[in-house]
């Protein structure tokens, strides 16, 4: 979706304000919130596609305004609701109603360690050979479906060319609404700075995304 | 005054979110109640990303490319396998990728659709990198970005940028510092930033 | 400038709610900050296209959240400033401290009827033929500056064809900075749905947008 | 608790704008007791748009061309002249275009990039007009729109988006309803309503 999470070229939002020694959390609560988010995500109730589609729904105002903790606060609120894990009451009030949906694993502390160093690997073996090679020169597809997506507004119906092939992984545009993992060839494209952003572009600039099969035609 | 309602309701379109901390809470205690959740292992979480897991493992990865030529070539080949090598992989790492610096190109990493990040390198990404200024302008406008890092780069210096759109995390290797020969590999990793490993900095600069 | 203003083709706002005989004004300020927006715009002092420019650098969220009259108020507080008008803290005082530059012009209430009749024609005479002419394919320039434009981003880098010689008229894209009113040729440019919006798109829709003589290529 | 003060201020940025009502009273005030504006003209301002400019002007407009074919080819041919001959004219209307709704297409007026609308016959834009949902999928997503105003038209209807980037303001000239020979331009003027000639209705639809 075009949503408010697609950035990349956007104007308006002021310098960059890097914080000279930032600590790793600015209240109490993002620890919590941290902690809370990767807790659910043990569950294996949702995929780390659905819940960035879950991000990318939060009202646009908000999402610019909230910081990235509550960003995902505010997916998980939502997470937690459609899968029946909390109704909106009881995350509203803090107090127990209903019962639970049954998680598929409950992370108890001393599992953190492994859960942290094994992470969620999403590279897929895939039955067919890479369409492209490393030098063809290839055009992204224009669409701008309302579901969720991984490839930026700004580089869409843009020439590039193949820098590598990455490897196979999960089809986020699918997986993220249950229709599957469905892996691709994932290719990382470069593209000209001028080929993104036309006349006044930083001529020495090159942009590359990495980009699912699909994404891509041969030009 | 019932008129107004109409335009306060657009402004003050969400006060539930105002009070972070108590929102927070009451989700970590109704999920506590439901048993779906240790506290336990949110506490754990914490303290993995506050002392075991940031910028110096990869600091420590960039110093051991700058002193160790096949760890470099290990690194360029599956960045994956050679930081694994050095006990680093996991959450946010699973597939990484390790862009070296050089004296023609600038490499800076960006994820413009969320906040993708090489956790197991770097530890938990700082505010600015999930924050829309970043976002927005590091693909259209890297040296205005960086300028506010304090680092201008030779006019004819490329600016590669990586736009973190797949499950790839980048980790930059900055150029060694001039003035650095027979240091040792913990010596060199302290010249390694966080922003130097991002594209935001380079090596050795003062932060 | 690809500002929170360009939002075609976004999504996340949720449905279009319209108001079952919605009043004119929602409340009494409001109406204030029409007539005053409309009695300063009568300063002479600044353009439309400046206006406009001030209301796109409102910062996003503010932007998104503001109703219109408000997105006006604080565009002219930021060019009462400018010009000279008022400081910042006359406005957020409601005092007087200073003398205001000079208008060229004060709105009485008897100029109001001829003044609203008049409005503010920009359609100017220029010294050149069209470049195009109605069916001619062209294709819109690639260009992001950070400052006024009047072709929005989903309309860049897409050939359409030339319905109509529309006339001309001041060009925004400079006006709005004050390099002078430099007119142009403007034409109404046909799309189809599907180049805008690629795959997916509504095969019945066409969108037009009027583009001035430099945003377009012959193709 | 002065760490939560960093988000806080992020979240609550502008709390200065909360109280418009007090915030337009002392800029009143103050441009006022420059000898800036006259409170008299923004008096009048609002009078003229209360009473005076408004949809019916415009259904004036379209009942004429429905009663008139001549006045109808003027209007399509040069729609300023033919709407100031009914005296309609000036403000954000200085430069009319006429666009007819026919049995294959259906037109719909945005302005995507502010909120460009034909003043002098419709008066002042509706908040929706001016709002971000209806500015966003107008030239996207038609049909989807219609249907949130309660229009939805045959699957083969053409639809014609005209996103007013330039200073021409459009006036979308609704098909005549059937049944409706013989009545009267004053009769037939009811059954236009303002949003028939924006094209998120059709003429003599129930509101």
């Amino acid at each position: 979706m075009n949503g408010p999470h697609d950035l990349g070229g956007q104007m308006g939002f002021g310098p960059v304000a890097p914080e000279k020694d930032e600590p790793y959390f600015h209240a109490e609560w993002e620890k919590r919130a941290l902690g809370i988010t990767l807790s659910c995500g043990a569950f294996g109730a949702w995929s780390i596609d659905e819940s960035r589609h879950a991000r990318e729904n939060i009202p646009p105002a908000d999402y610019l305004t909230a910081s990235y903790y509550e960003i995902w606060t505010r997916a998980l609120e939502v997470l937690l609701e459609r899968h029946g894990f909390a109704t909106r009451t009881e995350i509203d009030s803090g107090h127990k109603q209903t019962v639970p949906a049954t998680p598929k694993r409950i992370l108890a502390a001393d599992m953190v360690p492994g859960v942290l160093a094994r992470g969620g690997p999403c590279d897929r073996p895939v039955d067919t050979e890479p369409l492209f090679q490393p030098g063809d020169r290839v055009r992204t597809r224009n669409f701008n479906p309302t579901t969720h997506t991984r490839l930026p507004r700004y580089a869409r119906s843009k020439t590039g060319v193949v820098e590598a092939v990455q490897g196979s992984y999960v089809f986020p545009d699918d997986n993220a609404h249950g229709r599957g993992e469905n892996p691709q060839w994932v290719y990382t494209v470069v593209f000209d700075g001028g080929e993104i952003w036309g006349e006044g572009a930083d001529p020495t600039l090159t942009v590359s995304i990495d980009a699912w099969e699909s994404y891509l035609e041969r030009v | 005054m019932s008129e107004d309602h109409h335009h306060d309701h657009q402004h003050h379109h969400d006060n539930r979110y105002s009070d972070m901390q108590a929102r927070v809470r009451a989700l970590e205690t109704v999920l506590t109640e439901k048993g779906l959740i240790d506290p336990g292992a949110i506490d754990a979480i914490v303290e993995t990303y506050e002392t075991k897991i940031g910028p110096r493992n990869g600091a420590h990865v960039v110093a051991k490319a700058w002193s160790d030529p096949d760890f470099a070539e290990w690194l360029k080949r599956d960045a994956t396998a050679a930081i694994a090598s050095l006990g680093y992989a996991g959450r946010q790492g699973e597939h990484m990728r390790a862009v070296f610096n050089t004296p023609d190109t600038h490499n800076l990493v960006v994820c413009t659709l969320c906040s993708c990040y090489p956790w197991s390198v770097l530890g938990l990404p700082p505010v600015w990198y999930k924050a829309p200024a970043y976002r927005s302008r590091a693909v259209i406008d890297p040296r205005g970005v960086l300028a506010e890092f304090g680092l201008t780069l030779p006019e004819t210096r490329k600016i590669r940028v990586w736009d973190s759109t797949a499950e790839l995390r980048y980790l930059v290797i900055p150029e060694r510092p001039e003035g650095t020969d027979g240091m040792s590999e913990e010596a060199l990793a302290k010249l390694v930033s966080r922003d130097s490993m991002i594209g935001t900095a380079i090596a050795g600069m003062q932060p």
